[in-house]
C-alpha cells in the first residue's frame, strides 16, 4: 500500500514538473500584458514541429535549440507587435485580444496540419533508463523533467526579482501607468514578454515532444491545462503557477488512481472553483 | 445626441431587425427546392440565436463567458429527456430547455460575480469542459443522456397533424424564423431597456455604474439567466432539428465558429450577431472546397477583421462614427443624473 | 439613412447568395463526405486514398457505363450532426452525386442525414449505434450500406483468441483500458462478454479520455495486479505509444493487445522499431496476402502513396467496386432503388477472394469479414491468426506464429 | 521651459480641456488650482504624454513634445507624480525607488540620488525593505514623490500630493516640495485649495470646467472675490 502511494506521488510530481513547464509562459504573458493568449498552445506545437523538422536533418538536439530559440522568440514578438499592439487603445481590447489570438491559433494549427499532415510525429527520447530504489522505479526522463522545471522556474523568478529588466517586467505587471511614468519602455516590455512566453511554450513543446509527441491540435490540451494551472496559482504569479502545477499534478495522479481517469478534469475544476470562491484572485495572485 | 439620439438608435435597430427578417422570410420563395441552402439557412438561424445571446452577455454586458455551448447542450438534453420521460410535446420541451439552462446560467453566474475577466471565462469554460464527462458518466446515463452514444432518437415535432421532417425544410425554416425572431426581439428589448443600459454601464465601468445606482450583483445574474435561457431554448430546437444529441457538439469546432460569428457581426452591436451568423456560415460553406486551407483562411480572416474592422459587418452598414456606444451610454446616464439633480433642486 | 443601409444589406446578401452553381459535365459523380481537418483527418486520408485508387482504376479501364467518375469532396470536420446533414444536402441535394463513399461517417447521425436521400451510401463504421438507427426505419434507410458489423464481436473474439495463444500465462487476470467513446466502450464490453466463456478474470477495467499521456496511476495498478493480458483500446497513436513507453520503464510479464490501434497509419512509424510482441486486431489484408490480387493491390498502394494502406482503405476500395458492379448490372447510374436492391440482395467477390454480402441490417457482419489478428514482429505487422467460422475459434494463419514479447523477463 | 498652447483634450466624446494655454519658466514653482474633476489631472497627464490632446501643442525646452511618448518625455526630464500614486505595491520600497531611476539618464546618478532622497525621506529609509502595499497613506504618497525624484528630472509635475493627509504630514510634504524647488527644479503643483507654500509660488493658475479662468500671484487671487471664496473659504 505504502509503495503504491509513493508510486502515485511520483507520478503526481512527474505531472507537476511537466505542468510547471507548460504554464510558466502563460503566467508571464497574462501577468504582464493582461492578454489571454489563445494561441499559447499553438506556440507549444510550433516548438514541437520545429524540433521535428530540424531533428529530421540529423544533426541532433543542439541545432534544434540554436534554430528554434530565435525563431520562437521572433514569432512571439511579431505576434505582439502585429496583432496585439493595434488593439491596445480600444476600450474592449482584452476581448479583442482573445479573438485575435483565437484567429492566430486557428491559422497556426491548420498550417501545421497542411505542412505536416494530420499524423502524429515523434522524436527520439532525450533521456532513457532509470533508477531502481527497491520496489520503486524512477525514470531518468521524469527526473530530468523535474530538475529542468525547477531550474527554469527558479532562474526565471531570480531574473524577475534581481535584474533591472526583470524588475521592469514586474513593474509593468503590477502597474502599467506607474511603469510608464518612471520611463519603462512598456511597448518593448510587452513585445519581449510575448516573445519570451512564446519561447517558453515552444521550449516546452521541444522538451516534451519526445515524451508526448507532436500533432497539429495537440496544443489545445496544453492551453486548457496551462490556463487552469495559472488561474489556480493566481494569474500572473510565476511562483503561484509552480505550486499550482504540483498540486494539480498530484491531484491528477490520486484521482486517476482511486477514482478514474475520466474524473481528473472534473477534479481539477472542482479544486479550482473551490479555491476561487474562497480566494477569487487564486492562490498567490493579487488584483491589479 | 442625447435622448433624441437614443430614440433614433432604437428605431434604427428595430428597423434593421425587421428588414433582415423580412428579407429572410422571402428566401424560401426562391430556394425552397435547394435543400443544401435551406439547411444552411436553418442552421444559421439556430446559431444566430446562440451568438445573439452570447453577445448579450459578452458584447453588451461585458462579462467574459465561455459557457454558451454548455448552456446549449444543457438546454438540448433537458428538452429531449423531458419529452421522452413525460411524453410532452417538443414545443414544451423547448421551454423546459430554456428554463433549465436559465437556471444553470444563474447557478454558474453566482461564483462568477466575485471574479474578473479571464477568470470568469475560465469558470464558465470549466462548465463546458466538465459537461462531457458528466453526460457520458453513469449518472448521465441514469438520467437518460445515452452516455457516450448520445440520444439517437428525438421525439418528432408536430403542429396539428403535420409532422416536421427532414425532407421538407420550408416549414422548419419558417418555424425557426419565428422562434429566432422572438429570441432576437427579447434580446433587442433587453438591450434597449433600463437593464440593457445598466449592462453597458457595468461593462464600461463598474464604479461608474454603481455611482448611478446600478446593482451589479442583480444585473449580472439577470444577464446570465436570460442569455443562458435563450440559448437553452434553441438547444432544444437544435436537438429536434438534427434529430439526435451527443456530447460531440462540445468539441472545439462549434466554439470557434460561434466566436467568429460574434467578431464578424460586431460585438455589442445589435443585431450584429444575426448578420455574423449568416455571413460566417456562408463564408465557411463557400471555402469548404479548400479542404485544409479553409481554416487557415478562416483564421487569417478573423485576425484581419478584429484589427481592421472592430465594429464587424454591422459597422460597415452603420458606422458608429467617433462616438462609440460606450460614450453614448455614459452620456445617457449623465443626462439622467442631471435631470434627477434638476428635479431635486 | 435607413434606406442606404437597406441597400447595403441587400448588396451584401445578394453577393453571398451568388455562391457556386452546379456541375454540368457528363460524368458520374460520387460524393466523399470525409473529414480532412481536425482530429479525424488521419482516417480521412486513408479513406480518400482508397476511394481515389478504385476510381482511378475504373476510369483508366474506360470508366463506368462508358463515363468517367468524378470525385467531389466535402470536409465533414468533426461529424457534428448538422455538418453531416449539410454534407448530404450539399453533395446529394445540390451537386446531385450518384453515390456517397464516406469511410468513417459517424455514430448514427450519418444514417439519418444520408438516409434522407436514396443514393447508395457506403460507410465503414463498425458501429452498433448506426445499426440501431437503421433498424428504426429500414425502408427509409434502404440506401445505407455499412461495410462492417458492430464493434462487440471484435471484443468477444479477442478474448477467445488471447486464451488460445500458445503462451504460458502466469494467471488468468486481464486489465482492460478503453476510451469513453462508443467504440472503446463496446469493445471493452465485448471483451468482458467473451472473457466469461474464455476463462478470464477481469482484474481491472478503466475508462480514460482521449489525450491521456501520463499513465502513472494506471501502471501502478497494473504492476500490483501483474495481469496476464492488458488490452488497450484507444484509436489514437500518441496515447498508445506513451502507454507503451511508460509501461516499458518497468514492465510486467503481461501480453499487451492494442486492438485496432496497432494499424493506425501513424502507429508503427512512431514506434520507431520498438514494440515487438504487441498484439492487435483489424480488418486489413493479412500478411502475407491470401491472393496475388491482394498482394498486387498493396504494392500498387505503396507505390502511389509511399505508405501502407490503413484498415479503412481496403474497405472503401471494396465499397467502390461493389457499387460499380451494381451500377453495371442495373445499367443506369441513377436508378437508385434498383441499385440499392441489387446491393442488398447480391454477393460480391473481394480482392482477397472472399465472398461478402450485406445482412438484413445492411451491414457486413464481422463473421463474413474475418478479423485479422496481428503481432508486431521485427518491427512489422504479421498476421498470426484469422477468425474462423466460429467467433470462439480463430485459426492460425500462414507460417507466422505467436512470439514472446521482448519485455518478458 | 514648458509652454502649452490652446490645448484641447477629450475623453471619448467628452471635452475635458478647453483651449488651455500655460507657461512655466525654468526654476519656477507654479500652482494649478481648481475644484475636483475640472481637468487639472487631465492637464498633467496630457503634458507628460499619458493622454494625447486632440488640438493644441506642448513645448518642453523649446521642443514639440505633443506627440512624443511618455518614455521620450521622461527621458527629456519631465516627470509626473500622479495623485493616485501608481506604486508597484508588490515590491519593496527600495525597488520602487530604483525603478524610479529607470531612464538611461537617471541610471547614471542612481546612487547619489538614492542617498539624497533617503535623506529627504528618512521614514522611507526605515521601511526600505517593506512592500509598498504595507505603507500607510502618507508614506505611500511620500514614496510616490521620492520615486519621482529618483528620475533626476528637472521638471516635476506633482498631482495633489497631500490629498487625505493629516495636517502635520501635509506640512512635511510641502516642506519637501519647498526644498526640491529651492534646489533649482521646476515644479508644477496641482492642488484643490491654496496650499501653505502659495507665498513661494511664482504664478498661480486657476482651472474651472476645463478653462484657465485666472492667472496671477497669490495677491491677485486674493483680490478676486470669487476666487477667494472658492479657494480660501474667506
Amino acid at each position: 500500500m505504502l509503495i503504491e502511494l509513493i508510486d502515485v506521488l511520483i507520478s503526481g510530481i512527474t505531472n507537476g514538473s511537466v505542468y510547471a513547464l507548460m504554464a510558466i509562459g502563460m503566467a508571464l504573458v497574462y501577468g504582464v500584458t493582461k492578454v489571454f493568449n489563445f494561441a499559447y498552445g499553438s506556440f507549444y506545437s510550433m516548438g514541437g514541429y520545429l524540433a521535428f523538422t530540424v531533428f529530421g536533418l540529423k544533426f541532433g538536439y543542439f541545432p534544434v535549440l540554436i534554430i528554434a530559440v530565435p525563431l520562437l522568440f521572433l514569432a512571439g514578438f511579431a505576434t505582439e507587435v502585429i496583432l496585439i499592439k493595434p488593439l491596445r487603445h480600444r476600450a474592449d481590447w482584452e476581448m479583442a485580444a482573445v479573438m485575435v489570438t483565437l484567429g492566430l491559433a486557428m491559422f497556426l494549427d491548420n498550417t501545421f496540419q497542411a505542412i505536416y499532415g494530420p499524423f502524429t510525429k515523434s522524436l527520439p527520447a532525450l533521456f532513457t533508463g532509470g533508477m531502481e530504489l527497491g520496489p520503486i522505479w524512477i525514470g531518468n526522463q521524469n527526473m530530468a523533467m523535474f530538475v529542468i522545471s525547477i531550474v527554469v522556474l527558479t532562474s526565471f523568478m531570480l531574473f524577475l526579482s534581481k535584474t533591472r529588466l526583470g524588475m521592469a517586467v514586474e513593474a509593468v505587471a503590477q502597474d502599467m501607468d506607474g511603469a510608464q511614468i518612471v520611463g519603462i519602455p512598456i511597448n518593448v516590455v510587452f513585445g519581449v514578454t510575448f516573445a519570451v512566453s512564446a519561447l517558453l511554450a515552444g521550449l516546452g513543446g521541444i522538451l516534451l515532444a519526445p515524451k508526448y509527441f507532436v500533432s497539429p491540435f495537440g496544443g489545445w490540451d496544453i492551453l486548457v491545462k496551462a490556463w487552469v494551472i495559472t488561474a489556480l496559482g493566481g494569474m500572473g504569479s510565476i511562483r503561484g503557477s509552480l505550486y499550482a502545477a504540483f498540486i494539480l499534478g498530484i491531484i491528477e495522479a490520486m484521482v486517476g488512481y482511486w477514482i478514474g481517469f475520466t474524473w481528473i478534469l472534473f477534479a481539477w475544476f472542482a479544486v479550482l472553483l473551490t479555491t476561487l470562491i474562497i480566494r477569487p484572485q487564486g492562490l498567490f495572485g493579487t488584483w491589479g | 445626441m442625447g435622448h433624441g439620439g437614443n430614440l433614433m438608435k432604437i428605431k434604427k435597430d428595430l428597423g434593421v431587425l425587421l428588414a433582415v427578417y423580412g428579407l429572410l422570410a422571402l428566401l424560401p420563395i426562391f430556394f425552397h427546392n435547394n435543400m443544401s441552402l435551406m439547411n444552411i439557412l436553418i442552421i444559421s438561424l439556430i446559431w444566430a440565436v446562440v451568438a445573439g445571446s452570447w453577445d448579450l452577455i459578452m458584447g453588451f454586458a461585458g462579462i467574459f463567458t465561455f459557457g454558451q455551448i454548455a448552456f446549449l447542450v444543457i438546454g438540448g438534453y433537458s428538452s429531449v429527456i423531458f419529452c421522452k420521460l413525460f411524453g410532452i410535446s417538443p414545443w414544451f420541451g423547448f421551454l423546459i430547455g430554456g428554463i433549465v439552462a436559465g437556471g444553470a446560467g444563474i447557478l454558474v453566474g453566482l461564483p462568477c460575480l466575485k471574479l474578473k475577466g479571464a477568470y470568469v471565462a475560465l469558470v464558465t469554460f470549466a462548465v463546458h469542459m466538465i459537461l462531457e464527462p458528466f453526460l457520458k458518466s453513469d449518472i448521465g446515463r441514469a438520467i437518460g443522456t445515452g452516455g457516450a452514444q448520445g440520444i439517437l432518437t428525438v421525439p418528432p415535432l408536430k403542429i396539428g397533424s403535420y409532422v416536421y421532417n427532414a425532407m421538407e425544410p420550408t416549414p422548419w425554416f419558417y418555424t425557426l424564423l419565428i422562434i429566432s425572431f422572438i429570441a432576437f426581439f427579447i434580446i433587442y428589448k433587453v438591450v434597449h431597456s433600463m437593464w440593457g443600459y445598466s449592462f453597458i454601464a457595468l461593462r464600461d465601468s463598474e464604479l461608474f455604474a454603481q455611482s448611478v445606482g446600478v446593482n451589479a450583483f442583480k444585473y449580472k445574474l439577470i444577464v446570465f439567466g436570460i442569455s443562458a435561457a435563450l440559448t437553452g431554448m434553441i438547444g432544444g430546437v437544435y436537438a429536434n432539428y438534427v434529430g439526435m444529441l451527443s456530447t460531440r457538439i462540445l468539441g472545439l469546432d462549434l466554439f470557434l465558429i460561434l466566436m467568429v460569428m460574434l467578431v464578424l457581426g460586431g460585438m455589442g452591436r445589435f443585431p450584429g450577431a444575426l448578420l455574423g451568423a449568416f455571413i460566417t456560415m456562408f463564408i465557411s460553406e463557400s471555402l469548404r472546397y479548400f479542404d485544409t486551407y479553409r481554416l487557415i483562411i478562416f483564421g487569417l480572416l478573423v485576425m484581419v477583421l478584429v484589427i481592421k474592422m472592430p465594429q464587424g459587418i454591422i459597422g460597415l452598414i452603420f458606422p458608429l462614427g467617433k462616438a462609440g456606444i460606450i460614450e453614448r451610454t455614459i452620456l445617457h446616464f449623465r443626462e439622467k443624473k442631471a435631470k434627477k439633480a434638476e428635479m431635486i433642486t | 439613412m435607413l434606406k442606404k443601409a437597406l441597400v447595403r444589406i441587400t448588396v451584401i446578401a445578394a453577393l453571398l447568395c451568388l455562391s457556386g452553381t452546379g456541375w454540368t459535365a457528363d460524368t458520374i459523380k460520387i460524393g466523399l463526405p470525409v473529414a480532412v481537418t481536425g482530429p479525424y483527418a488521419g482516417e480521412g486520408i486513408g479513406t480518400i486514398r482508397g476511394i481515389e485508387m478504385a476510381v482511378n482504376e475504373i476510369n483508366a479501364a474506360g470508366g463506368l457505363l462508358g463515363k468517367q467518375i468524378e470525385m467531389i469532396k466535402y470536409d465533414t470536420q468533426d461529424f457534428a450532426p448538422e455538418r453531416v446533414m449539410a454534407a448530404a444536402d450539399d453533395l446529394v441535394g445540390k451537386k446531385k452525386v450518384h453515390a456517397l463513399h464516406c469511410g468513417w461517417a459517424g455514430w448514427g447521425q450519418d444514417v439519418k442525414a444520408y438516409g434522407k436521400y436514396n443514393v447508395p451510401t457506403f460507410v465503414v463504421n463498425t458501429s452498433g449505434s448506426c445499426i440501431e438507427v437503421y433498424k428504426s426505419n429500414p425502408k427509409q434507410y434502404s440506401n445505407w450500406f455499412q461495410m462492417t458489423g458492430s464493434e462487440r464481436p471484435f471484443g468477444i473474439e479477442t478474448a477467445y483468441l488471447m486464451a488460445k495463444l500458445p503462451h504460458n500465462y502466469s494467471s488468468n487476470k486481464v486489465c482492460i483500458i478503453s476510451t469513453d467513446d462508443s467504440w472503446g466502450m463496446e469493445i471493452a464490453g465485448g471483451i468482458v462478454d467473451g472473457a466469461k466463456g474464455a476463462g478470464w478474470e477481469i482484474a481491472m477495467k478503466e475508462v480514460v479520455p482521449y489525450g491521456t499521456r501520463e499513465w502513472g496511476p494506471i501502471l501502478t495498478k497494473i504492476r500490483s495486479i501483474k495481469p496476464a493480458w492488458i488490452h488497450v483500446e484507444i484509436v489514437s497513436t500518441p496515447d498508445l505509444v506513451t502507454f507503451y513507453n511508460q509501461f516499458m520503464e518497468n514492465p510486467t510479464n503481461s501480453l499487451i493487445n492494442f486492438g485496432y490501434g496497432l494499424t493506425l497509419a501513424d502507429f508503427l512509424p512512431n514506434m520507431e522499431g520498438k514494440g515487438d510482441g504487441l498484439l492487435g486486431e483489424t480488418l486489413v489484408i493479412p500478411n502475407p496476402p491470401p491472393t496475388k490480387e491482394a498482394g498486387d493491390w498493396i504494392e500498387r498502394f505503396k507505390k502511389t502513396y509511399t505508405d501502407s494502406p490503413a484498415a479503412i482503405t481496403l474497405s472503401v476500395y471494396t465499397g467502390v467496386y461493389m457499387w460499380a458492379e451494381a451500377v453495371k448490372s442495373v445499367g443506369k447510374v441513377d436508378d437508385y432503388d434498383a441499385i440499392n436492391k441489387y446491393l442488398a440482395s447480391n454477393k460480391f467477390k473481394t480482392i482477397e477472394d472472399r465472398v461478402v454480402w450485406f445482412n438484413e441490417d445492411h451491414s457486413i457482419p464481422t463473421e463474413i469479414w474475418p478479423a485479422n489478428h496481428i503481432q508486431i514482429q521485427n518491427g512489422k505487422l504479421e498476421t498470426i491468426y484469422l477468425s474462423g467460422k466460429d467467433k470462439k475459434n480463430p485459426l492460425p494463419y500462414a507460417d507466422k506464429t505467436f512470439e514472446k514479447p521482448v519485455w518478458f523477463k | 521651459m514648458l509652454k502649452v498652447n490652446n490645448l484641447e483634450t477629450y475623453y471619448g466624446e467628452l471635452k475635458i480641456l478647453k483651449n488651455v494655454s500655460f507657461s512655466i519658466d525654468e526654476g519656477q514653482l507654479v500652482l494649478l488650482l481648481g475644484p475636483n474633476g475640472h481637468g487639472k489631472s487631465t492637464f498633467l497627464k496630457t503634458i507628460c504624454g499619458l493622454v494625447k490632446p486632440r488640438k493644441g501643442s506642448v513645448f518642453f525646452d523649446d521642443l514639440d513634445i505633443t506627440k512624443k511618448s511618455v518614455l521620450k518625455i521622461v527621458e527629456m526630464g519631465l516627470t509626473y507624480i500622479p495623485e493616485d500614486r501608481h506604486l508597484f505595491t508588490e515590491m519593496s520600497v527600495r525597488k520602487n525607488m530604483l525603478l524610479g531611476a529607470y531612464s538611461k539618464k537617471a541610471r547614471k546618478r542612481e546612487k547619489e540620488n538614492l542617498e539624497y532622497v533617503f535623506e529627504l525621506f528618512p521614514r522611507l529609509k526605515e521601511r526600505e525593505n517593506q512592500f509598498a502595499s504595507t505603507l500607510s497613506g502618507g508614506e505611500a504618497r511620500m514614496l510616490a514623490i521620492a520615486r519621482g525624484l529618483m528620475s533626476d528630472a528637472k521638471f516635476l509635475a506633482i498631482d495633489e500630493p497631500t490629498l487625505g493627509l493629516s495636517p502635520s504630514l501635509r506640512m512635511s510634504v510641502y516642506d519637501i516640495i519647498r526644498k526640491v524647488s529651492k534646489l533649482g527644479k521646476t515644479v508644477l503643483l496641482v492642488d484643490q485649495s491654496i496650499p501653505d507654500l502659495a507665498d513661494m509660488a511664482d504664478k498661480i493658475y486657476f482651472m474651472e470646467e476645463g478653462h484657465v479662468t485666472h492667472v496671477g500671484k497669490k495677491e491677485d487671487a486674493l483680490k478676486d472675490d470669487k476666487l477667494r471664496e472658492i479657494f480660501l473659504g474667506m
